[in-house]
């Protein structure tokens, strides 16, 4: 019945079915909407955090969707602006990704302040020497950046499109779209580093603190530069989910093997950097202050355990499967290298949020270990519900994935030869 | 965020900062005034009509 | 307010062979500062208690056991020429570092309760306010005008009572003096401490008797010059306005030189 | 159909920029946030006039000067009164939590009268003229009967004129029965009485001591006037006076002092004779006092030096020998050498032969009368009053014994027994007491044996509470007739218990009175008249405070001006300051220790009570802030942690927070097990004053009363509670 809506030429499931898994979502969703009004009326008492742990779950939430959200500006700067026009296959994805995991940091951000009313201060009376002023200012801005890539995709909409006006918006943003990713680039990557800024400026956190140039620590290099490297992997990881419930084939392997191939080439960099930093840190900034090698991971649950999941099965492993050809032609293989990454980077977010609050400081004082509340948990899991409800939306109605049609339609072509630049340089020179 | 307000210093921090930020919120501006005055123009000029 | 003034460096010199633990700073800091209470109060983690007196013990067995109590206000860190580690971090400018009193403030009205600055702070000084504070019936009126009340959601801690810095400054200035005497500006903690363990003053002014304890070493990050007095966790660098004084060789131990992971535990206020 | 979609379209776009483009969102915006900046649930304390009025603290008996910090009407803040000779500007957590009693919901808003069974807590609000009607009656009919004796007054009330008051009511009215809590003060009065022939009140100059050993005494946890020997501790730590503890638990006190001397709880006086021991042994003693100023030297001499050698005492004590030598020789050496006791805050009486022993010691080092040692003092010099008629009735009211049997047989030195006075209530021995006052105490939650309180209380047919607040004796009462709180009256306070001078403070009304509530004084007198004859004639005065102001005439204005006046006193020279049959002291005592109350193989564990500054026990309770200010290993959540060493909780397999149940003869309870290596292994210390009943939600139901866990046990030398601890068990929960 809502056929009219489809995009030309595609099958999609009946209405029935559509709307048995948009309830079923839904109902997840309502109950996060619940326990996010429990915190906005009642106050975060709602949650388990407290003085020791003014930050935990939700902020890590938000660092971790941001960085996985990162895929949205790599690609659209590896698109517009590198020009690997193979990408525009997937760009569309990376977008709606992109937007669904920023708007959820925004509400996640909302939610977890004490005086949300008073939010907005945050820019009103800007602090500029703050990381968290330079996150809320790029951050928004790069959430309008992301809706004005979204946008054209929904005037694309068979109905909508049929508006003159709405046809000629979409038609003429796409035209100067570069521009526009430019602009979302170059807040993407301050606002991404500001996030690794956020712990590393913390000079009475030795867990957290990094040396750096100029005011930016070390973590704001790495944040960007992780972002950058795991956001596509996290598209991919999506993507590949998205194909299997929808039983199709949505994008080329060429593209997808091109992107993992990238994405493999920036975690090796990534990773070695890491390594590097984590071994300085251990070795030199930690033991300035007094801090030995062993005393950060000497805790049951904190353990050293934390640091090899990161490094060697979250970055070393899938970034050696992505950049072997073997490796990422194998979907299976595909897969788990995307997964851990994904895996990696969300620990590395774990560890700089919330082991930060967790390490004693004061000699006389203890580890501070914390669960979350449900609603903690509740409110973290309804941007997952929005986001499968907005992918649904999108998929069912919009022209995500171009080339759906004749992939779904003819025999499989080859996929075209892999791009063979050495992307890791453009892309490392692309940060500096 | 403005000149006026209390905690605004003329610093570099300031320029920089707030620099920054105002220019993005330029482009953005500008380019989404600049796709709709288009997109205005054209559909008077009777561009993109389906006819059938 | 004060244009014309001087530069001040108010800080505190904690005597921690005098201090008897008996609570009394905790209390007549409360008292003065309209902090809120809840009828349970034993999770210390989620206590207000903007002076807290942490309880320390020597780890050692029965009977070589011994305990010291340390009292902990905000430490009005000036860190590197005023970039104390909340100050620096807080994006709303709720919280400043004053160059004329060199205390560190708070404005309630202003923080939107983000709590960065708590993650910043490793002294734990600042409480976030997780409830909307209530007094029992009748109790509201024990509430002094000095200090506003916070509302829920928003970041507090010890302000070194800087409203008596102000009332006493008003009085000086009133008196046309341009000078506020050592004895006119007190914390609640240091006046009501009934041990005198607690020496409050500007550590810029030679006569004050906190600044001939301390000695600070302008030229060191004002550490003590004689080695007498140290502060917690100074290796940081957030350059405190907090000092202690011990000659129990364990106690200086355990916070003088850098103990990390030690036995020593610590318990509730 | 398609212009439709279009216009439509384009008017919610053209809506949602039109809107967004005027300041209605953002003035919103601003408005909201403002809101939120001013809650009206969030109070506002209104501004005023900024004053401060100096008064006395009544909390206890420390006797402190405050500064009372008022706005306009409203108390605010309690500050120390600067300049005070009892705490010269410091306070106590207790001192500061003035104005949270003040506008307390627990105050009781006027006279109660009980409707339904005791303790019920329904109450009827009676007029003032009904509730002094109630009691006058049955004052009037029990001196009808003939039975004036069967009225007893409880009184916590400080040695002041409100109290000579009281004694003044019971001499006219005919009843011995005027019953005080009893403190270590009272068994070491007995000691002074024994060794120097007269009754005194004992005094320590401890600022000017120069060796301090204490037998357990609290001295920076509230033993005498806390605030005054907190400051003295300070003095000693800037003059490098030793402080030497002696307790089987690091008490605040131990951990502070310069060394800590864990002994068997209970053996104090054993090591008291064995530092004697080694003192007579090296002939360290004071010659000129022992020679020309003490009689039965030498029988004492021989009783501690067949008795009490080093290494026995050791044994007994568990205290080292060599230790026990060189702390002997140290303290007798010092020159100004004073030993103290009196176990914690000095709450419970303790052995007379304790007593005894540590001021034989003092004598031994002629520490008696002496600078910085131990002063006898004369007692409350008496008020200045017109002689009371007595008539047949009362007199003989008076010839009766006393229920607590204090002041006859061979308790003749005996004070008050209160310990006593319970237990023969709550047996219905002799005759027993039909109406009981209390005034200024909170016995069913103050006194070791809750339960013998308890069923004392029920054996009468009037309980009669004067308390501003709602407690568990209040509670419990037949009639509240509340009293102003201590910021509403006047009264007069003689400070500082164990103090070497003599300090009157005066306690001045600085805010009227916030709920329809009357001086106990005036009530006294009230009630006198309503008996009349020569009761009411005994109070000529029209009001308390006329009264106390006649009785302070001479210094009432530097009173009122000043806050307190200063008596400084000068101790008797030894030639005169001893009226015993040979005119000398006396060196008596010996040491047999009270056993305490129940079977080791049952309960094999020993439950030691210990105070702290931060939890009140006295008649007056915590305040939320200082309730707040107890630690997490004392207080969680509504359990008490009681301390215990590891070696005895691991033998039962109890961990840190672990819940546990305690249970001693007396009765059991849930808590949680702090293990701490500060305590005697054998020994579960809990602390004094948790486990409230009554008051409300910020401190009812927090922990456990310990007096409901533990009983006095009389000694049988003075009569009063020795009691210093209960055999205990400990199991899994």
């Amino acid at each position: 019945m809502d056929s009219a809506l489809f995009p030309k030429g595609v099958k999609r499931c009946p209405t029935w079915q559509f709307l048995l898994w948009i309830g079923a979502v839904g109902i997840v969703l309502l109950w996060g909407v619940y326990a996010m009004l429990l915190c906005w009326l009642k106050g975060l008492n709602q949650t388990n955090m407290n003085d020791y742990y003014g930050f935990a779950l939700w902020i890590w939430a938000d660092l971790a969707v941001i960085a996985l959200g990162g895929g949205a500006f790599f690609t659209g700067f590896l698109r517009y602006l590198v020009g690997k026009d193979e990408l525009k296959n997937i760009i569309n994805f990376a977008v709606l990704i992109g937007f669904i995991c920023y708007s959820s940091a925004l509400l996640i951000l909302a939610i977890d302040i004490g005086q949300p009313l008073r939010g907005w201060f945050i820019f009103w009376h800007a602090n500029v020497h703050s990381m968290l002023t330079e996150v809320a200012f790029c951050l928004t801005c790069y959430f309008g950046v992301l809706t004005i890539e979204y946008l054209p995709l929904i005037l694309e909409n068979r109905q909508i499109d049929k508006v003159p006006f709405f046809h000629n918006l979409s038609h003429n943003m796409h035209e100067i779209m570069a521009v526009f990713a430019a602009t979302g680039a170059f807040l993407s990557f301050f606002h991404q580093g500001s996030l690794g800024g956020v712990a590393g400026v913390l000079f009475g956190r030795p867990f957290a603190f990094r040396e750096g140039i100029f005011i930016w620590p070390w973590t704001f290099f790495l944040f960007t530069w992780s972002a950058a490297a795991f956001g596509p992997c996290f598209t991919i990881f999506l993507l590949k989910i998205t194909e299997k419930i929808t039983g199709k084939k949505l994008v080329r392997d060429s593209t997808v093997w091109l992107l993992a191939k990238i994405s493999g080439w920036m975690i090796l960099t990534y990773i070695i950097a890491k390594t590097i930093d984590t071994i300085y840190w251990l070795t030199v900034t930690a033991p300035s202050a007094g801090y030995g090698v062993g005393f950060f991971y000497d805790n049951w649950f904190y353990n050293i355990g934390w640091l090899v999941a990161e490094i060697v099965v979250g970055g070393f492993i899938p970034a050696l499967i992505l950049i072997t050809k073997k490796g990422r032609q194998n979907p299976t293989a595909l897969f788990v290298a995307v997964l851990l990454g994904v895996i990696g980077v969300s620990i590395n977010r774990w560890v700089m949020v919330l082991q930060v609050m967790a390490v004693p400081v004061m000699p006389f004082d203890t580890w501070a270990l914390y669960y979350p509340s449900w609603q903690e948990v509740a409110t973290t899991i309804l941007p997952v519900a929005y986001g499968i409800i907005l992918v649904s939306l999108s998929y069912r109605y919009l022209p995500v994935f171009p080339n759906e049609v004749e992939l779904n339609a003819a025999p499989e072509p080859e996929p075209l030869p892999e791009a063979d630049e050495d992307v890791p340089a453009e892309a490392a020179a692309a940060q500096a | 965020m403005f000149p006026f307000g209390f905690e605004w210093i003329w610093d570099m921090s300031h320029l920089v900062f707030m620099g920054g930020l105002w220019y993005a919120l330029t482009i953005i501006g500008l380019g989404m005034t600049y796709c709709v005055i288009r997109a205005v123009v054209d559909t008077l000029q009777g561009k993109g009509a389906h006819h059938h | 307010m004060e244009m014309n003034a001087k530069q001040h460096k108010y800080g505190m010199v904690i005597d921690l062979d005098k201090c008897t633990g008996c609570g009394a700073c905790m209390v007549a800091c409360m008292s003065e500062n309209n902090v809120p209470f809840k009828k349970d109060e034993s999770n210390k983690r989620d206590s207000i208690t903007w002076m807290r007196v942490y309880k320390i013990s020597n780890g050692k067995p029965y009977p070589d056991a011994d305990v010291c109590y340390l009292p902990r206000p905000c430490m009005h860190c000036e860190g590197h020429d005023g970039h104390s580690p909340c100050v620096s971090v807080c994006p709303a400018t709720a919280t400043d570092y004053s160059r004329e009193t060199g205390v560190v403030s708070q404005i309630y009205t202003r923080c939107f309760g983000c709590r960065y600055c708590m993650a910043a702070c490793p002294y734990h000084a600042r409480y976030f306010n997780w409830w909307d504070p209530v007094w029992p019936d009748g109790m509201e009126k024990t509430l002094s005008p000095n200090v506003s009340p916070r509302m829920r959601g928003v970041v507090e801690k010890c302000s070194f009572c800087f409203h008596r810095y102000q009332l006493a400054r008003e009085k000086a200035i009133y008196e046309g003096r341009d000078e506020v005497a050592e004895d006119e500006y007190q914390t609640a903690c240091a006046q009501a401490c009934p041990a005198g363990a607690i020496v409050f003053g500007d550590l810029n002014n030679p006569d004050h008797q906190v600044t001939r304890i301390v000695e600070p070493d302008p030229h060191h990050h004002f550490t003590g010059h004689s080695k007498k007095a140290f502060r917690l966790l100074e290796q940081l660098g957030t350059n405190p306005k907090v000092y202690y004084t011990t000659e129990r060789q364990w106690v200086r131990k355990i916070l003088g030189q850098y103990n990390f992971g030690s036995q020593a535990a610590a318990h509730g206020a | 159909m398609k212009l439709d979609r279009r216009s439509f379209l384009s008017f919610v776009i053209g809506g949602a920029a039109g809107t967004a483009v005027t300041p209605l969102p953002w003035k919103l915006m601003d408005d909201v946030s403002i809101w939120s900046q001013m809650w009206p649930w969030t109070p506002v304390p209104p501004d005023g006039a900024y004053t401060y009025a100096r008064s006395t603290c009544t909390l206890c008996p420390g006797g402190c000067g405050i500064a009372v910090r008022k706005v306009d009407q409203r108390v605010v803040k309690i500050e120390g009164l600067a300049g005070h000779p009892v705490n010269d500007g410091g306070i106590c957590p207790l001192g500061l939590g003035g104005p949270q009693m003040l506008y307390s919901p627990t105050r009781v808003t006027g006279p109660l009268k009980r409707v339904g069974p005791r303790g019920e807590g329904k109450w009827a609000k009676i007029s003032w003229n009904e509730a002094l009607a109630e009691v006058a009656d049955k004052l009037t009919q029990l001196r009808d009967d003939g039975h004036p004796e069967q009225l007893a007054i409880f009184s916590g009330a400080g040695q002041g004129t409100f109290s000579a008051l009281l004694e003044r009511f019971m001499t006219v009215y005919g009843s011995p029965n005027l019953v005080r809590p009893a403190t270590f003060e009272d068994a070491y009065g007995m000691a002074v009485y024994r060794m120097h022939g007269q009754q005194a009140v004992v005094g320590f100059d401890l600022e000017n001591a120069n060796f301090v050993i204490s037998f357990g005494s609290g001295v920076i946890e509230g033993w005498g006037s806390p605030v005054r020997m907190i400051r003295a501790k300070s003095l000693w730590k800037d003059r490098k006076v030793p402080l030497v503890q002696v307790e089987p638990r690091l008490s605040n006190t131990a951990a502070k002092a310069d060394r800590w001397l864990p002994i068997r709880p209970g053996t104090e006086a054993a090591l008291a004779l064995g530092l004697a021991h080694v003192i007579l042994a090296e002939g360290l003693y004071d010659r000129n006092f022992v020679e020309y100023y003490s009689n039965g030297f030498e029988a004492w001499r021989k009783m501690v030096l067949d008795g009490f050698a080093p290494d026995k005492v050791a044994e007994i004590t568990g205290v080292s020998r060599d230790y026990i030598i060189v702390l002997a020789r140290d303290f007798a050496k010092a020159g100004a050498g004073v030993a103290i006791c009196g176990r914690g805050r000095g709450t419970t009486p303790g052995s007379l032969e304790e007593a005894m022993a540590v001021h034989a010691l003092n004598a031994l080092v002629g520490a008696i009368n002496r600078k910085g040692g131990v002063w006898a003092l004369p007692g409350n010099e008496g008020i200045r009053w017109p002689e009371v008629e007595i008539d047949e009735t009362a007199a003989n009211g008076l010839q009766r014994p006393r229920l607590d049997g204090a002041g006859s047989g061979d308790l003749v030195d005996a004070g008050s027994l209160p310990n006593r006075f319970f237990s023969a209530q709550a047996e219905g021995k002799a005759d027993p007491v039909k109406a009981l006052l209390v005034f200024e105490a909170n016995p069913l939650f103050t006194q070791p044996g809750t339960e013998t309180v308890k069923k004392a209380l029920d054996r009468l047919d009037l309980l009669v509470s004067f308390s501003s607040l709602m407690d568990e004796t209040a509670a419990y009462a037949d009639l509240i007739l509340p009293n102003h709180l201590y910021l509403e009256r006047y009264d007069d306070v003689v400070a500082g218990t164990g103090l070497a001078a003599k300090v009157i403070g005066l306690t001045q009304p600085v805010v009227a009175p916030r709920c329809n509530t009357r001086h106990a004084g005036d009530v006294v007198l009230a009630l006198a008249g309503a008996v009349g004859g020569p009761v009411a004639d005994a109070f000529a005065w029209e009001s308390f405070q006329a009264c106390l102001e006649e009785t302070l005439a001479d210094d009432w204005d530097a009173l009122s001006e000043a806050g307190y006046v200063v008596r400084k006193i000068q101790p008797a020279y030894w030639f005169e300051a001893f009226s015993t049959a040979s005119g000398k002291f006396e060196f008596a005592g010996g040491y047999r220790p009270v056993p305490i109350e129940g079977d080791k193989g049952a309960f094999p564990l020993v439950l030691i009570p210990y105070d702290g500054m931060r939890i009140a026990a006295g008649p007056v309770a915590n305040t939320p802030f200082m309730t707040k200010t107890v630690g997490d290993d004392v207080l969680k959540r509504q359990d008490v942690l009681v301390e215990v060493n590891p070696k005895t909780a691991g033998a039962l397999g109890l961990g840190e927070g672990q819940a546990a149940r305690l249970s001693t003869p007396r009765g059991q309870a849930r808590v949680r097990i702090h293990l701490s290596e500060g305590i005697m292994p054998g020994l579960v210390a809990m602390p004094r004053g948790l486990g409230h009943t009554a008051y409300d939600d910020y401190l009812a139901g927090k922990g456990v009363n310990v007096n409901t866990l533990i009983g006095p046990v009389e000694d049988p030398a003075s009569g009063l509670d020795a009691a210093w601890g209960i055999q205990a068990k400990l199991a899994k929960a």
